[in-house]
C-alpha cells in the first residue's frame, strides 16, 4: 500500500478558477461534483492550447497539424488506459459519456448475445443509465431483467447472488451507488459471475473519479465512465473492455473511421478502439480528459481517496451531532466502505426546498431522484437532497453545510 | 437572484404547513386526478366533488388534496383547493387561465415558442397572488403549476371510468 | 434575396487564434475546414467562461449554478434552431456529431420501420457516415439499400429517380458532397420522394456551415449536422426532425433525462427533445456551438455563401489557368452549383504525397478518400488531394497553394 | 518537423519512377498476395516465384509486384523486391525482420505496447536504408511496411489454394 499524503486543499483550490467565484453574495461551496465536478485550470488550458495551436481532423491527415492532433488523441488515450490499468491502449474506447458507453454494450453485445430464456443481472441501486438500455433491448429480444436487492443499510443483497446467477449472461453493476455512496465488493460479484458463467461489466462513474483503479484486479470483462465527473470535460466518457470481449462484439455506431472498406454491398470493421469510434471523435474532450488523469496521478489516487475518506468521516461525524435523528443519511455508515456523497433527508423539509435554501448560501446540492427510480422506491422516499465531497473540498466546505442545514431547517420550523 | 423571500412568501410557509382540504373524496362519485413532476419526484391526487346546479352549471361543492411535494407544490395546491372550492367550472377554468399567466410568462421563454396565449381573464388571485415570486425561481414552475394541471385533468375525467 | 456583403477576412482571419501559426517556417494555410474547421476566440472564450462560472450539470439542478447552466444550453438550443429555420426548439436534438445522429435514425427509426422487402435509398455520393449504418440495419432487418448514380460531372443521376423510388420508406441523401463539392437539389428529390410516400433525411454535414439553411423551405423530414465543421468545437452534433416523426420513433440511448419514469419492469420516455438525449450532454460544447452560430448569424450566411462561390471561381479558374490538363478537378465545374471544397489530382502525383509537400509549404489539405469509398470506385481513383475553402480563406491561400502545388509537380516530375 | 528530403531520399524517387520488378506471375505456380492500406487505398500484389533446392531450402527465384499507392509504398516495394529476389525464406525472414526493426521504432510508440521484438538480425539493407526517414514521419510508416506486410503473406500463402 502506498504512503498516503494529506491534499493540499488551499493550493487545489487555487487550480480551480470557479471555486473563487460569489453565489448569492457567499463564497461558492460546491458540494456537487458527484452531478459533475469543476476542472482545473490545465485542464482547461490543454483544451484551448489544442484549439489555438494544432486543432485538426484526427486520424487521416498527412500534414504537421493533423499529425499533432492524432499524437495528442492518442498520447491521452495512453494515459487513460495508464489510469484504470487496462493492459492495452486498443482497449479504450472513447465514447461521449458513461451512458453511450453503457448503451454500446447493450446494443452491441445484448442484440448479439440476448434472446428468450436467457437474462441479465442488475441491481436496485442502478443508475438509469444501467437500467434504461436494458430495457429497450429486453422489449427487442425477450430476455429478462433480474435485480440484485439492497439491505436495510444500503449494502447489496448478496445473500441469494446464486440463485439469482443462475442462467444470467451478464451482470452489470454499479461500482460506487450514486446515490448511497456504497462502494459494492466488485471482485467478489465477480468471481461468483465467472463461476456461472455470466460476463461482468462494471459502472465506474462514481468509481474512477474517487479511488485507485485497476480494471484486471478487478477481474471485470468491461467497464465505463464518464469524464465530467473526474475533472475532465464534458462530451467524453470511456468504455474498456478485454480485447477478445470487444473483438466479439459487432460494431454500435457506423460511419468514418470504424471501417477497413466500405463496398455498396458490404463493408469490413476497423481494428480496434476505431471499430467502436465512428466519426470525429470528441478530440479537445480527449485530451481534456488526458489532463485530467495527469492532474488526478499527480494528486495521487491513494491521497485522493485517503482525503475523501477523512473527509466523509468528519461530514458524518458533524452532521450527526448537530442534527442527530431529524437528519438521515442514506447508505453506509462507515466511511471506508463508502465514497465521499452524502444523500440527506432533513425531517420536516423537501429535498428541492432545502437545495433552494442552501443555494441561498452559496452551496450548491443536487435534489432530485438522482436517476435512480428504482432504488428511490426501495428505500421509500421521493427525492434526497445529496451533497458529494470532492478533492478541492475540506472541513469548511462541511461546516458550511451543517450551518445552511441549520437555516433551513429553522425556516421550514412548524 | 432573488432572495428566498420572494420566493417563500409567508402565507406560501403558512398554506405548507397547515394545508387545506388534505385528504381523500369518495370517487366514484368524485373525480379523481394524479399529477407527477418526474422532475423532482413531487406527487398530487386532486378530488372533486362536481354538482350541477338547476340551471345546469356544474360547481365544485367539495374538493381534497392528496400526495407529497416540496413546500411550493404543496402551497399550491393547497390554494387551489380554496381558490376552487364552491366555483363553477366557468369560474375554475378562468382562475386557472389567470394563475397561469402569472406563471406562463417564464415557461414560454423556456420552450421558446413564439405563441400568445388568449389575454389572461381579469380575475382576482387573492392568496395565489403569493405564488408570483416564484417566476424569479424557473426550475420551480413546474412546481407551482403541477396542481393546476392535475385540477385540469380532474375536471374533465370521467368519475366512473375506470 | 438579402442584399450581401463582402466578407472582411484579414478582420475574421485576427479572430482566429490558430491562423497565427507558423508551419514548417511558413504561414499557415488551412484549406482543411471540410474535415473540420478552424474556431474563433469568440467560441473558445464561450466555453471558458462556461467551464470557469456556470460549470455544473443540467436540467435537475435547483441552484444558480445549475439554473446558469441550463439556461445556457437551452438559449443555445434556440440559437440553433432558428439558425436552420426550425419551427420549434424541441426538434433540435443534441448528438456528438453528424455520424451519431444519422446512427440514431437508422437504429431508431429505422429499427421500427423496417423490414423484408422494404428499401432505403441512398446515393453514391454518400459519406461513410450516411452508408455504414444502414448496411449495418440492413443486415438486421433485412431491407435493400438502393444507390442513386452519379453522372460523368459530378452531380446525382435522378433519370431514373421514379424508378428508384418505388417501394422506397426513406431517401437518405447529402446536401453537398465532400467530395465532389456538388449541392443537391435537395427539394427536387424531396418533392419527389414525398410523391412517392418516402421521408427524407438529409446529411446537412458540408451544408449548414456554408448556406444560408432552412429546413422548412427544404421540405424535408430529418437533417443531421456537425459543430466542428461550423466554427463549432468538437463532441457536438444536431438531429433536426419534424416533431411527428420524432414524436413517432422509438428512443435510442436509454438513460438519465430521456425518462419520465423507471421501474423494474419498464420504463417511460420524456418529451422532445429530451427523449432523444441520454446522460450528461456536451454541455460545454453545446455552448460553444451557440457561440459558432452566433458568429456565423454575425457574418450573415448569405455573405459566407458569396464570399465561397467567388473564392471557389477564383481557385477553379487559376487552377486551371496555371495546370491545365495535368490537374484534374472532381466535381462540378460551375462555382454555382457546389460548394468551396476541391478534390485535386495532379498528374504522376499520388494524393499522399501531395498532401506532404504542401505541409512543407504551411498548406493542411486532406488526401484519401474521404470516407467515401464507393464514390471513389465511382469515380475510379483511390484517393484525391481536398483542398477547402471557408470564411478565413482569401485568394492569396488559393495563390498559396497553386505555388505549392507547382512546387510538388516538379518534385515528383519524371 | 525534418525536410522533405528526410523522406525523399533521390533514391526513393528512383525507385518511384522506375519500379524494379513491375507485373505478374502466373499463380499457381507462383505464390501470391493482396494488400491494403485502408488509410490512404494503397494497394500492393506481391507474387513470389519460390523453388526448393536440393538441400531442402527454399528460395525466392522471382518476384513481381502489382498495385498502386504512394512514392513511399511504391519505392518501398520496388526495393523490396529487389531485395528478396535470389534469396532464401530464411534470408528473406531476416531482412524483414530487419526492416521491421529500422521502422518499428516508432510503431512501438504509436500503438503504446510496451513488448520487446527480438534484437534485429544483423543484415545489411543496402538502398533500403534509404526509408530510415520515414520513421520522423509517422504517418508514412504503414505506406513503408505495406509491401512486407504482403510479402510475408505471400510466403505464407498457398499458391494452389483457391
Ligand atoms: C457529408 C459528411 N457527412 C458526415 C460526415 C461525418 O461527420 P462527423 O465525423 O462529424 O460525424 C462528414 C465529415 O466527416 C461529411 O463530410
Ligand atoms: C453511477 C452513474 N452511472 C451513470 C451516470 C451517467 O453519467 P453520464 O450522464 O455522464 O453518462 C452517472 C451520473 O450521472 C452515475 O452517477
Amino acid at each position: 500500500m502506498a504512503v498516503t499524503h494529506d491534499l493540499d486543499v488551499a493550493s487545489i483550490r487555487a487550480d480551480f478558477p470557479i471555486l473563487s467565484r460569489r453565489i448569492n453574495n457567499s463564497r461558492l461551496v460546491f458540494l456537487d461534483s458527484a452531478a459533475s465536478s469543476q476542472k482545473p485550470k490545465s485542464v482547461l488550458e490543454a483544451m484551448d492550447h489544442f484549439y489555438k495551436f494544432s486543432n485538426a481532423n484526427v486520424h487521416r491527415g498527412a500534414y504537421t497539424m493533423a499529425t499533432e492532433a492524432t499524437d495528442l488523441m492518442e498520447s491521452a488515450r495512453s494515459k487513460v488506459a495508464r489510469f484504470i490499468g487496462a493492459p492495452s491502449t486498443d482497449e479504450i474506447i472513447f465514447t461521449k459519456n458513461v451512458t453511450e458507453a453503457l448503451n454500446l454494450v447493450a446494443r452491441s453485445w445484448g442484440g448479439d448475445n440476448l434472446g428468450p430464456g436467457d437474462a441479465v443481472l442488475v441491481t436496485e441501486m442502478e443508475h438509469h443509465a444501467n437500467i434504461v438500455p436494458w430495457h429497450i433491448m429486453a422489449d427487442q429480444k425477450g430476455f429478462d431483467l433480474r435485480w440484485i436487492p439492497i439491505t436495510e443499510n444500503g449494502h447489496l443483497d448478496l445473500s441469494d447472488l446464486d440463485r439469482l446467477l443462475d442462467g444470467v449472461s451478464l451482470v452489470s453493476f454499479t461500482a460506487t451507488s450514486n446515490v448511497l455512496g456504497t462502494i459494492n465488493p466488485i471482485r467478489h460479484i465477480t468471481d461468483a459471475a465467472h463461476a456461472a458463467g455470466a460476463l461482468v461489466m462494471v459502472d465506474g462513474a462514481q468509481y474512477v473519479p474517487h479511488l485507485p483503479t485497476d480494471v484486471v484486479e478487478l477481474g471485470i470483462d468491461l467497464f465505463a465512465f464518464t469524464g465530467h465527473k473526474m475533472l475532465g470535460p464534458t462530451g467524453i466518457g470511456c468504455l474498456w473492455g478485454k480485447s477478445e470481449v470487444l473483438e466479439a462484439m459487432p460494431p454500435f455506431l457506423g460511419g468514418g473511421e470504424m471501417i477497413l472498406d466500405v463496398r455498396k454491398d458490404g463493408f469490413t470493421t476497423n481494428t480496434l478502439p476505431h471499430k467502436f469510434e465512428a466519426g470525429t471523435p470528441p478530440i479537445a474532450e480527449i485530451v481534456g480528459l488526458g489532463a485530467a488523469v495527469d492532474y488526478l496521478d499527480n494528486l495521487g489516487m491513494d491521497n485522493v481517496r485517503a482525503h475523501e475518506v477523512s473527509l466523509t468521516a468528519y461530514a458524518l461525524r458533524t452532521l450527526e451531532e448537530r442534527f442527530g435523528d431529524s437528519l438521515t443519511i442514506h447508505g453506509p455508515s462507515e466511511p471506508a466502505s463508502r465514497g465521499g456523497l452524502l444523500s440527506l433527508d432533513l425531517a420536516g423539509t423537501h429535498p428541492h426546498d432545502v437545495s433552494q435554501v442552501l443555494d441561498q448560501h452559496g452551496i450548491c446540492v443536487r435534489a432530485g431522484h438522482h436517476c435512480a427510480k428504482p432504488l428511490m422506491r426501495a428505500l421509500g422516499v421521493n427525492a434526497t437532497s445529496r451533497a458529494s465531497l470532492y478533492v478541492y473540498n475540506d472541513e469548511s466546505d462541511v461546516d458550511a453545510l451543517a450551518d445552511a442545514l441549520e437555516a433551513a431547517k429553522d425556516f421550514f420550523a412548524f | 437572484m432573488p432572495g428566498l423571500e420572494d420566493l417563500y412568501r409567508e402565507i406560501i410557509l403558512d398554506h405548507y404547513r397547515s394545508p387545506r382540504n388534505k385528504g381523500e373524496l369518495e370517487s366514484p362519485p368524485a373525480h379523481r386526478a394524479e399529477g407527477f413532476n418526474p422532475l423532482c419526484g413531487d406527487e398530487i391526487v386532486v378530488y372533486l366533488q362536481v354538482e350541477q346546479g338547476d340551471d345546469g352549471t356544474e360547481m365544485v361543492s367539495d374538493v381534497a388534496i392528496g400526495g407529497q411535494g416540496c413546500s411550493i407544490s404543496q402551497a399550491s395546491a393547497s390554494m387551489m383547493s380554496s381558490a376552487v372550492k364552491g366555483k363553477t367550472l366557468a369560474e375554475i377554468d378562468d382562475i386557472t387561465r389567470a394563475f397561469k399567466a402569472m406563471m406562463s410568462i417564464h415557461e414560454h421563454e423556456l420552450d421558446g415558442s413564439e405563441t400568445e396565449s388568449d389575454p389572461a381573464p381579469e380575475v382576482k388571485l387573492g392568496d395565489l397572488e403569493a405564488l408570483r415570486g416564484v417566476v424569479k425561481f424557473p426550475v420551480r414552475i413546474k412546481c407551482a403549476t403541477l396542481a393546476w394541471n392535475t385540477l385540469a385533468q380532474a375536471v374533465d375525467s370521467d368519475p366512473n371510468a375506470g
